[in-house]
């Protein structure tokens, strides 16, 4: 951890960031997104398992990126979806100071994009056991009842969109949910209007999705809506190769292979 | 009572499978009238949510058909939407909506009798499977009549 | 108004459940459901979640739906036929298990549905509302119903109050002609009683701010920059209203189906950019720090100022709950 | 109504469909239900919710005057959702309203005083209430004035009406185009509004000004009447927030503790000065 706050306040100390985005901990001891502007303040910094959330997401915000200059703490999951980020000319390269945490927690530092790239190259994404199974479960379901198994758990959604907010991919001014002429998707969250929603967030987020999770853990419900992403990371896996957030290459769903494959169509 | 009858929404695009559909009409080839066709640019402009909104309004069955792979009059159209058509179908399938009950097909200009075999199997499949209730009951409220 | 004490075992708890719901009456109370324990309808006495703080949604959905028609129509040739929802009648609901928070958040809510302009969305489905709530023996870290005029054993709101004593039976406090008629047609499950023993028996919620001071310190503080500071983790999601017993801020939206449709009140919230975007696309409230001061002022000052009722009570749902960490504690007590 | 659902609207026919100017219609409202007419009465300065059944709804203000009985006139800009279903109605089709809400122009206050109108752009229809009933009570004040301008000539609204006034002897009337928005033929002044009003000055003594228009406009306008000896309890305007329900639930349209649907819309600038600048 001194490594990450000497870095960090450095930094500052030199006015290469004027802000560093990080994990610090809250007046109720949990963790939280602090935003340190001086190097004293660094002291603040702190890294541990239960930091889970996703960062990345102030990167594209205009009341952070007001504060200048970031340097952002980032775990894998955050490591991603920069890269992502910048797959989607959301970043570039000069933007932002990125203070790697690698999975045993040392600092990593990278001298650009390309060289985070090839780091996630060695930690691709890999869907938990847990989930695999879960998945499929549901998969092994008939349909009427898979159907209603979700109808079931996303019935108390009642779209405060934390799952978009918390998205670090999910940077639209304007979602598509509030474009409104027509109104596409209803507004209302009754049963209609929520899997709706739920079906476009995932559809927006196929083959972008870095699996952070953070949709899950920001659902006030507790609703597995991560699920979806899961399922869909796998499968995309499965049938267009190597998943995960590349520089190099197009998005898996803005591009194709005349030779994709498939068994559905006649 | 009256033996059921399928309501089927057809998502085509216009240069290849909506001329085909053409075709059939010309060659005078019979196929379900079950099959209520909506006209696209291409298929790769066919919005994945339309095939849910077809399923709220009522529908049993669903097809979407386009040019053959090569054959897009926009180059690439119909791959990008081979992409979707694959990872919408699975997301689907995942979340228990009745993937049997959407048919994707190839069916180019010359194809009318395709057309016609690709419809009326359609209908057939759909018409074992029976009525589609399962998407259309969460949409339910739409229908409420006002009552005065 | 409080007419009076009683005691009541477990068992008469199961059974003055049962007795309600075979009346017809629509029961909500905690309950599992997936991950969280959420106030939804119960059949079952069983169903109810046994070990819980706080539910992870508020009980506001029973006068104030996450979506609600306010009318529906059907365009014919005559004209434009209107049917009026609140011609019909609402069913009775009986809220069980809610918290002292919890009921004391429908005296504000109501404050607002009838002021001026009577709402009879709201107000009928609150005359039909029975609040049975219970006192709390454990609280967390979130916890500030004593800085608000609340309390762990406050009786307001509710029609009657539940404690569960040390000895394994519970006091209850008869608040309201409602609660009284309760008790008079479950007259066996009741025993004569005094409120001995409650104090004992409730959470200790330290107080962390006077309510009067903050409202007063916040009549000078409309600019300052502890705004964009507190809510800089901020991520403009809902979260804190769509909890929040108390924020019933909404939105109006139609949804037409062919010639007939519904006119729909929807849930809405002051943190989202686009609740005060001009079409112009101006915005008098352009970022999150703007939002965030928005709403503590209007819980803070706003509604004090104007009903002597604050707009928040206490329950600590949204610090609990707000996927960034944000503590509404936090911005209150650095004030 | 013993026990009215407030959320219900008042059904009116579109009677007249006037176009004011590229994307800007006028609606001459009547009710539908003669008891509604009857008992329907409203007050300059007040608003309503307008809707198309099955699209939503949306606010402006009424644009006609209370003196004139029997219909309510709205005008408005196409730019919503809401707003681009309302121009595709037609004469004939039935709209809803509710209404009217808010306060209103303190007229009665007003007698025997001259009176200054600035209006800028679309919001000449919140002001042409005001102006409209102020003329048919002629003999209640001196001089009136109005100074009107939009972006261009094509721009200005209620244009019969603006050559009415010009007409008459007993108005002042002064329009202005934005410098680019003149035709060949454009007898008026050029220059944007807070210009013109400098430039020809009105007299402060004895004088009320109401001015509405653009959020930049009435920033650049105040001062200049405040120049020219104006108080600022003598200066009204309206704002306009976004509003979903009129009565003061939904809680959007605050400026404040203030709110713009059941404090508002009409304010002094002597009142504006003391709330915060969230309009």
């Amino acid at each position: 951890m001194n490594e990450l706050i000497k870095k960090a306040a450095s930094l500052l100390e030199a006015n290469e960031v004027q802000v560093v985005i990080g994990y610090g901990l809250g007046s109720a001891k949990r963790p939280q997104a602090i935003f340190v502007t001086t190097p004293a303040g660094c002291e603040q910094l702190m890294f541990d398992n239960r930091c889970i959330q996703n960062l990345a997401v102030y990167l594209t915000k205009q009341e952070i990126r007001k504060l200048g200059k970031p340097a952002i703490v980032a775990p894998l999951p955050v490591l991603r979806s920069i890269v992502q980020l910048v797959a989607e000319q959301q970043l570039t390269e000069g933007d932002l100071v990125v203070l790697g945490i690698d999975p045993d927690g040392k600092l990593l530092e990278f001298s650009s994009f390309k060289a985070i790239e090839s780091f996630l190259s060695d930690h691709k994404i890999v869907i938990e056991e847990k989930y695999l199974k879960k998945i499929e479960e549901i998969k092994n379901m008939p349909v009427g009842e898979r159907f209603a198994y979700w109808v079931e758990l996303l019935e108390p959604c009642f779209k405060c969109y934390a799952c978009r907010a918390a998205c670090p991919l999910c940077y639209c001014t304007r979602c598509t949910i509030e474009n409104n002429q027509p109104q596409w998707i209803p507004v209302a969250s009754h049963l209609q209007g929520n899997l709706e929603w739920h079906v476009m967030r995932a559809m927006h987020l196929a083959g972008r999705c870095t699996d952070c999770e953070a949709c899950y853990h920001a659902c006030p419900l507790g609703i597995p809506i991560h699920l979806l992403n899961k399922s869909l990371i796998q499968d995309l896996s499965e049938s267009f190769g190597d998943y995960g957030p590349k520089i190099s290459e197009p998005n898996m769903l803005s591009s194709f292979d005349p030779d994709d494959k498939e068994s559905f169509i006649r | 009572m009256s033996e059921f009858e399928p309501k089927i929404v057809a998502f085509v695009c216009n240069w290849c499978t909506y001329a085909g559909a053409d075709l059939t009409g010309t060659s005078r080839i019979k196929y379900a009238q079950n099959v209520k066709i909506i006209r696209f640019p291409c298929t790769g402009r066919i919005d994945f949510m339309l095939l849910l909104k077809a399923f709220a309004e009522g529908a049993d069955g669903i097809i979407v058909s386009g040019c053959h792979p090569n054959d897009c009059h926009y180059t690439s159209g119909n791959f990008h939407a081979r992409r979707r058509w694959i990872t919408f179908r699975s997301l689907l399938d995942f979340l228990g909506i009745d993937v049997r009950r959407i048919q994707f097909s190839w069916v180019s200009a010359a194809e009318g009798a395709k057309w016609a075999e690709i419809a009326n199997t359609t209908v057939n499949n759909i018409r074992e499977l029976g009525p589609y209730t399962d998407y259309a009951k969460v949409a339910v409220h739409l229908k409420k009549e006002a009552k005065v | 108004m409080q007419t009076g004490n009683y005691s009541i075992n477990e068992p008469s708890m199961s059974k003055l459940f049962d007795n309600l719901a075979e009346k017809g009456k629509t029961m909500y109370a905690p309950k599992n459901r997936g991950e969280r324990i959420l106030f939804q309808k119960v059949e079952k006495f069983g169903e109810i979640a046994g070990d819980y703080l706080l539910t992870a949604n508020s009980a506001k959905e029973v006068v104030f739906p996450r979506y609600e028609k306010v009318f529906s129509y059907k365009k014919t040739q005559d004209g434009i036929l209107i049917n009026d929802p609140t011609g019909n009648p609402f069913s009775e609901v009986v809220l069980w298990g809610s918290r002292p928070c919890d009921a004391a958040a429908f005296i504000p809510m109501t404050n607002t549905f009838e002021k001026d302009y009577i709402d009879n969305l709201y107000v009928k489905r609150r005359k039909n509302l029975l609040v049975l709530s219970f006192s709390c023996n454990t609280c967390d870290e979130f916890c500030f119903c004593t800085s608000v005029n609340g309390g762990p054993g406050n009786t307001a709101g509710s029609d009657i109050l539940f404690t569960r004593l040390q000895t394994g039976d519970f006091l209850a406090e008869i608040i309201t002609e409602k609660g009284k008629k309760v008790v008079e047609e479950n007259s066996s499950l009741f025993e004569a009683s005094t409120a001995e023993g409650k104090e004992q028996s409730l959470a200790k919620v330290e107080p962390r701010f006077n309510q009067d001071e903050i409202q007063a310190k916040l009549q000078e503080l409309f600019e300052n920059p502890l705004w964009a500071e507190k809510s800089r983790a901020c991520l403009g999601c809902g979260t804190c209203a769509y909890i929040c017993p108390v924020c019933s801020c909404f939105d109006i939206q139609d949804e037409a189906h062919g010639s007939q449709g519904t006119r729909l009140r929807c849930w809405d919230s002051c943190g989202f950019s686009l609740f005060t975007l001009h079409t112009s696309g101006h915005n008098p409230r352009p970022d999150q720090g703007t939002r965030w001061r928005q709403r503590i002022l209007h819980k803070f000052r706003y509604m004090p100022d104007k009903s002597k009722i604050a707009g928040c009570v206490g329950c600590g749902r949204c610090s609990r709950s707000c996927p960034a960490g944000i503590n509404i504690l936090d911005t209150v007590t650095a004030l | 109504m013993s026990n009215p659902n407030i959320y219900i609207p008042y059904q009116m026919r579109i009677e007249k469909i006037t176009h004011e100017a590229p994307g800007v219609k006028t609606f001459r409202l009547k009710f539908i239900n003669e008891e509604d007419a009857a008992t329907f009465t409203f007050k300059a300065g007040q608003f309503g919710e307008y809707s198309i059944f099955g699209v939503g709804e949306s606010t402006f203000c009424i644009a006609s005057s209370p003196t004139r009985k029997g219909y309510i006139e709205c005008t408005f800009r196409q730019a919503g959702k809401v707003t681009t279903a309302l121009a595709s109605a037609e004469e004939g089709d039935i709209v809803g309203f509710r209404g009217p809400y808010g306060n209103i122009f303190p007229i009665d206050e007003w007698k025997g005083k001259n009176l200054l109108f600035i209006a800028g752009g679309i919001a000449l229809p919140p002001m042409r209430c005001v102006i409209w009933n102020c003329l048919d009570l002629r003999e209640n004040f001196k001089d009136i004035t109005i100074v009107y301008g939009a972006r261009s000539v094509d721009d200005l609204v209620y244009k019969h009406e603006l050559e009415e006034w010009k007409n008459r002897p007993d108005v002042n009337l002064v329009t202005t185009v934005d410098p680019g928005g003149e035709t060949p033929d454009w007898k008026g002044e050029i220059g944007f509004v807070p210009s013109v009003v400098e430039k020809i000055a009105p007299s402060s003594g004895n004088t009320i000004a109401i001015v509405c228009g653009p959020p930049i406009m009435i920033k650049f306008t105040f001062p200049v009447l405040e120049k020219l000896g104006f108080a600022p309890e003598n200066i009204y305007t309206t704002l306009e927030n976004r509003m979903k329900c009129g009565f003061g639930k939904c809680g959007r349209c605050n400026v404040g503790e203030v709110y713009v649907c059941k404090d508002g819309p009409v304010f002094s600038y002597a009142q504006l000065k003391l709330l915060p600048a969230e309009y």
